[in-house]
């Protein structure tokens, strides 16, 4: 049912005669005998009944549209304006690929310098590459870079314990081939990393990485300190901040980061069961650390007549031009999630993204009141988007009883941290609706 | 067509979205020495100018949709709406991925049909779909090469091999698993060498990386000897899929010997390439090694429907967060089901057809010559060489001289083996008059060379933006408006 | 909640003092004192509150795909290719108005010249506008235009009884300003128009109106023959076509019509609870007929360097330029529904059509032999998409019956054709699929 | 920029379409004298084909989006998206207007929520959604007053009153209606002149249509002495809603003293024009007229929910199929949701502070005179005349000129009671530097005119083609492929 993407098929013999061919055969005569084969696969569809079998499909997953969901644990509900949606749908964006003809790519290339731009101004770093694949290779990739960065001479990599497993298994895989030690400092009694455990596993570390709230969505307050102490070690200080939190907190950069990173699909970008994300990645303006950087970076320059123009640059540390020797393997990139973020920031401004952040830092607070009524919240202080809430059943019961009752409860963090006992992360944004919150509450009171 | 940068459109106190008021109105205190005090210099712009900012953009940028766009080892092809409109379903973007696998049987659903589609056009026995895009997929591969060797006290195995026409990804990702790459030449004819293959051979070898057809467009004929060379010697074969839109539906990896397969979805599964991502990139693996490929997988049991399988005794691990590029299975498996089985090969049988009436077509055109095999696959290397050698007007004047023409320009420089090269794929969707007028405007292009040279060499003229100084993008580099800002004020830059 | 849409809010003070206004009160000082009010409004919602409240809303509907569907009666379930949909919703055909400045619109002007020329090619009648508001509009429109071709010395238009009640309510609103007498000439034994009746209607008739197939999905054997009759007597000749049976029958033009009228709609565009259609009219190549035509027409030209260019043409006979004697009042019309229809008639080429034709005719086949097993079909002959079905129980029972079981059952007929008795029209398109035939037919063996 | 047309890309064999097959192969007879016998010459093309046609289409095409729209008395404000994106709801496209109301609560509710929007808005008492447009929407309330007076007894009432500065299809629908269309002067100020007025109406007085503010731009001041001259008279007082804007959310036509009111959802409402159509012209009705309206009207009790009501006993009957464009109203309401009271009001005012702004900038300017009072509503006509006398450059060179520079230009040559028309109307989405840029430009023109006025005469010079030649247009009419084909072969035609 192809047909209709293969204008030439039409005209397939004429075209075979005209350059001295007769028939497919021949254009496939350097491959062994018999390994051409018929593939035992479905025959094709109308786009029709394959708009209708997909429609019926995707109707089986209940969204967060239909039951109120307090999912986050790394994935938010966030809401992305409309016309974000339909800016990235314009097929000049949504069809090109890499800007490898900056003549031709202008808009795509100017896009992504605002995304970096708009990035460098949240993070307080100037200098933004144009993506990761997400966080969390993000992280790893900075892992990997504070190691070049002492030249292999120190292999050692600090993190948080309270980081979520998922970055935690990516940042594993990721550091294995170069040898990486990867050290988790536990959390203190308020939750916050715990200075004397860093103090004592800092030495010899090539970086030290914190994120600007935890796993658990405890915001933490030592960053600034724990920047000096990696500092103090020789350590370069790398910190993970999802951006809805910078309209009204610190940039990483402002708090001493060397590398900042981050996740860029919460704005702009629908959940879309976790993919596609892209990976936020920043650093200071200092050559050493652009020398040694991952992925792609635009840049202004001029063009043949002087005029402003932009073109991908510093290619030289990417692996079509190093190789073996990149800075990374990295060649597709997130490009239109990217670009998709900076035009919901765009959208927000100042004012706006403080708004946000401050919707967010209030409907979380809502939900932690309304939770600690029914169970216990392991850590005082602030939280963003994620409240852990502790429960006396086990946790797997209650989050059954919640799907009953049409709701998507939490996220259950006791099997990746066992000293939490039956605590699932309930998160909440700025599209967590009042109602919702009532009926969560009400529903744990019956079944908590 | 000179749009400023949106920092430059902002106006104070402009306005570009509207916020739900929150729940409650009740004061939240941020500790002082968490409080943003650095100037948050966002844009301030309402929602009717950044729409026109960036449809303004959009205009200025080339797609599938503008024309031919033959950029090789790239496989742009066209990318059907229908994907899009489906993968635009709130079935689709509202899902939480920690959602209870009762409530995300739909999704799940899919990711498992797209696999069993995979593994029958690979001829692998498993898939993970995790990888974000092609060179993550090189690194699953090679981190499931590493774990296998380990696992089979094989630790000396930190040899990859890789073909010196492989694209750059191949030995990057090597690298970051911690081999050592070793490269294995070609030949005049534009296949690997197998006698220095043979050669390179030895209990340290962990594997070969290749792709075939090369990235020359060539069919590595030999390919069931270097499967057996690779395999004798102990190390695994592992199949780049960047290619695979020349066999697919026809030739499986699996049948050619490799035990690991990469493929790009965003390329030869017809999901858009975003303007450099997201992509999307599945490793299949034949049996045996499937117990290392990353968490989760999707099974499948009667009773339970569809789940998200964890338990892989072996696996490396993760290589993204999550289960990878959701909306871009979907539009894939969307393709598969729209084309089916026939189409498949036909695709891949005019994709190919195509090719090689470029190759035919423009061969003998003076300036361009066509090192390796002259049949190809679903891509040719023509080489400038001659041309600039004669006429000082490189592959890379030529690429820009094909923009005035409204036509994308070929992949230049690449592969490396190749002097000036110019590696062209026009996939199975352009029109024969696309390639007629390709081909025409290279000949043109030709005749410009040897007759008035300066015009190829100062090219583009009829685009937004006249060629521009890459050389010193790299020398003086401007990579965000905070830097230009600063260096404009010092008066170091005046564009 | 709107000002982001205003980007001038914010300087409203400043922009009032430029120009030498101290109040936007003064801006509206010539408004007669009291009138300007504080309206009892709601206060505005964020774009995302909106968006809940719209989807719940609409999730009320119970749609076609949701609950199989054999509802016609002139609005057909036909599936839109999504490259259509991407198409028209790109902003530069979307947001634009009527093409007034040739220069910058040609992309719009060429496509509706193109939309004319492929309904000319469908209807073999060269002269097309570029769209009525529906074919109920444009059959009466046609009507007033046969009395103007006639100076007003005939004013009796003839219809088929067999006429949809909603075509027979706009005609006569229309046509009631001038005087007309509208006509029903009934059906035949065999359900096609009465000849003999004909006859004896036509003298001194302006024009004579028939459907290739009635509301009854009925196909009309005797097309030409009408239009004969209508000749003979000196009345222009109307003929109305579903353009989805074009591909097979015969063109209008060439079985004699002198103005054909359909529905554009029905190829391109959802069916969107009725509305937007677009109305088909076309005409002979005839200066008399051209002059009298109602609605916009592009034309191809030349521009000063003697290229090919399109434009706006044959204004004089607009309301704009002609106002109280214009050939009709219409101004805005549907201009993007009929190049919607047009990008899906040039992507179905010749072929398509045709295919499309077939696959209605025999799921019309297939609905009707189905039918038969469980109801009376009224008339033998060939259907096209509608089938009349008459029950021996009220139709109002089986239609409830049917909504219980999950099935939006026909059209009931038998209020406006009580002389068909308890009959309602189910219609089968190329979207109808076997699945949902066999459900009816079991329910319906089950209830009626 | 040399797009062809659709049929020129056409080639034999190719196809764009993918169909289901029907449920059974069965053969139908098609009756021999009904199967097509002449040819079917429609475009054969592959869907990427089409899809690359109908974009460059597109990027030949200025919409919205693109910039600047100031066409007067057409209201181009921005489309919001989110409008775009609930309209495109399988909830809105996959339904059938003759469903069971139970099962189309959702779409009879927007259709129920959106009259009590409107109904606030203009002050009258109940509203047809039904046309498809303001000209149907004119028609539908013209022949209410037609429906009204013969119900009275007084079917002399023959005669429509309409102001000399009307929009042409305000005499064009009453004259569809019946009616005989009597002119009323504007005095020199610009707006309606009461004498005139006076002496016109009679017992053959039907009604009298105006728009408020005019056309001009200009607050009909004496509106209710207007009102109470037509009341006095027996007419009825009908409210062309094209104008709107200027006091939407502020002033409502009802307490202006109208009876009848059509509105614009493509123009004050936020839905995008779609070059051209559609529309949607809903009617409303102080509660006397309410039994004409067409049927069916939407109606809510608690028990039955929301439903058809076609108990109208006075009906007019029904101007258009169905319920009118549903589509357009759901963008319409979505848009009422977002703005709310506080916006709307907001709104209007920025948009006639635009307006003004405009207004005062550009007067004075050399060539452009500004007749009528100087305060102005949402749009402002200025006169080329005293350029044209000048200079000889015409209204319609300034329009021409404009677009050289990336701009749309105003409504030229209306209205008609101004010579040398340029109705411009910003509105209230556009930016201060818009308005700045857009009065820069007409005032360089001006300079130009002056200075080197066939440099505006020969205008435009940077569009995708040149000036368009529509006397020849009218002349000799090309109005299909067909008829091109004809003039061709025939060798009439060389372009």
């Amino acid at each position: 049912m192809g047909r209709h993407y293969l204008p030439n098929l039409a005209h397939r013999d004429e075209m075979l005669k005209e350059i001295g061919f007769n028939s497919i055969d021949e254009l496939f005569s350097d491959v062994p005998a018999g390994m051409v084969k018929e593939f035992n696969l479905p025959e094709g569809k109308s786009e029709y009944e394959v708009f209708l079998e997909l429609s019926e499909i995707l109707s089986k997953n209940r969204t967060v549209l239909e039951m109120p969901s307090f999912l986050g644990a790394g994935t938010y509900f966030h809401y992305v304006p409309a016309h974000v949606k339909y800016l990235i749908e314009r097929s000049e964006f949504l069809t090109a690929y890499t800007p490898y003809q900056p003549e031709i790519s202008q808009g795509m290339l100017q896009a992504l310098f605002e995304y970096q731009s708009i990035m460098a101004e949240l993070y307080g770093l100037p200098v933004v590459n144009s993506s990761m694949y997400d966080w969390g290779t993000a992280i790893a990739e900075a892992a990997l870079m504070t190691v070049r960065l002492h030249r292999g001479k120190r292999k050692r990599f600090l993190v948080p314990k309270a980081l979520s497993p998922e970055k935690r298994a990516v940042i594993a895989t990721y550091t294995r081939g170069a040898g990486l030690e990867i050290v988790e400092v536990p959390w203190d009694e308020e939750g916050n990393l715990d200075l004397e455990k860093l103090k004592e596993a800092v030495g010899e570390a090539a970086g030290v990485y914190v994120e600007m709230a935890n796993f658990f969505g405890l915001v933490e307050e030592n960053v600034r300190e724990i920047g000096e102490i990696a500092h103090d070690a020789g350590a370069y200080f790398v910190v993970g901040a999802d951006p809805t939190m910078l309209g009204l907190f610190e940039a990483p950069g402002e708090l001493g980061a060397d590398i900042a990173v981050g996740e860029a699909a919460y704005l702009g970008n629908p959940m879309n069961f976790g993919g596609p994300r892209a990976g936020i990645f920043a650093v200071r303006n200092d050559k050493k650390l652009i020398r040694q950087m991952p992925g792609r970076i635009i840049g202004m320059t001029r063009d043949a007549e002087g005029r402003r123009a932009f073109v991908m640059t510093l290619q030289t540390r990417e692996q079509h031009i190093r190789r073996a020797k990149a800075t990374s393997n990295i060649c597709s990139n997130e490009a239109l999630v990217a670009v998709a973020s900076a035009i919901h920031l765009a959208s927000l401004g100042p004012r706006g993204l403080a708004e946000l952040g401050e919707a967010i830092l209030k409907n979380t607070a809502y939900l932690r009141k309304r939770l600690s009524e029914v169970a216990e919240i392991p850590f005082e202080g602030l939280y963003f988007k994620d409240v852990p809430a502790r429960f006396e059943k086990p946790y797997s019961e209650v989050h059954e009883a919640l799907l009953e009752r049409g709701i998507h409860g939490g996220y259950y963090v006791g099997k990746h941290f066992p000293e939490l006992g039956e605590t699932a992360l309930f998160a909440a944004t700025e599209t967590t609706r009042k109602e919702w919150v009532d009926a969560l509450i009400e529903a744990l009171r019956e079944v908590a | 067509w000179d749009e400023p940068l949106i920092f430059e459109l902002s106006r104070k106190g402009r306005v570009g979205y509207t916020l739900p008021r929150p729940i409650e109105d009740v004061s939240v205190e941020i500790p002082e020495k968490l409080r943003r005090k650095s100037p948050l210099n966002l844009p301030e712009l309402s929602e009717p100018e950044i729409v026109k900012h960036y449809t303004r953009l959009s205009e200025m940028n080339y797609g599938v949709d503008s024309g031919i766009y033959p950029l090789g080892s790239c496989t742009m092809k066209y990318n059907p709406k229908i994907n899009e409109e489906i993968a635009s379903h709130p079935g689709v973007a509202y899902i939480h991925p920690y959602q209870d696998e009762r409530t995300v049987q739909g999704a799940l659903k899919i990711m498992w049909e797209l696999e069993q589609w995979l593994k029958e056009i690979t001829g692998m026995d498993r898939f993970t779909l995790q990888p974000a895009a092609g060179a993550n997929g090189e690194f699953t591969g090679v981190s499931i090469i590493r774990a296998y060797h380990l696992d089979n006290g094989e630790p000396q195995r930190d040899e990859m091999l890789v073909a010196d026409s492989a694209h750059g990804t191949n030995p990057a990702s090597a690298a970051m698993a911690g081999f050592k790459v070793i490269e294995i030449p070609s030949t005049e004819e534009g296949t690997m060498d197998l006698e220095a293959l043979e050669s390179a051979v030895s209990e340290r070898t962990a594997g070969l990386m290749l792709t075939n057809p090369n990235t020359l467009g060539i069919f590595e004929d030999e390919i069931l000897e270097i499967a057996r060379i690779v395999h004798r010697a102990g190390g695994l074969l592992y199949y780049d899929g960047a290619n695979l839109n020349a066999v697919l539906g026809k030739i499986r990896p699996g049948d050619m010997g490799f035990d690991i397969v990469h493929l790009n979805l965003h390329k030869t599964f017809s999901t858009p390439h975003g303007g450099g991502g997201p992509g999307s990139g599945p490793v299949g693996v034949k049996d045996f090694l499937k117990d290392y490929l990353p968490v989760p997988l999707v099974g499948y049991d009667e009773e339970r429907g569809y789940y998200l399988d964890y338990d892989v005794p072996k696996s490396i691990g993760k290589v993204k967060e999550l289960y990878g590029n959701f909306a871009v299975m979907v539009r894939a498996l969307v393709y598969l089901k729209v084309m089916g089985r026939e189409s498949l090969k036909n695709a891949s049988e005019v994709a190919v057809l195509n090719a090689n009436y470029i190759t035919r077509k423009l061969k003998g055109t003076r300036g361009y010559s066509l090192p390796g095999k002259e049949l190809r696959k679903h891509e040719v290397v023509f080489s400038a060489e001659p041309m600039k050698k004669e006429t000082g007007v490189t592959a890379m004047d030529v690429a820009k001289r094909l923009l005035d023409f409204g036509m994308h320009a070929p992949t230049v420089y690449f592969p490396l083996i190749v002097h000036e090269a110019l590696m062209i794929e026009p996939t199975e969707t352009v029109s024969r008059e696309e390639l007629d007028a390709y081909v025409e405007a290279l000949r043109r292009i030709s005749e410009e060379a040897y007759s008035n040279p300066e015009i190829v060499k100062s090219a583009p003229h009829n685009t937004a933006v006249k060629r521009v100084d890459d050389v010193l993008a790299a020398k003086k580099p401007v990579l965000s408006w905070k830097m230009y800002r600063e260096l404009r004020e010092r008066g170091e830059v005046e564009y």
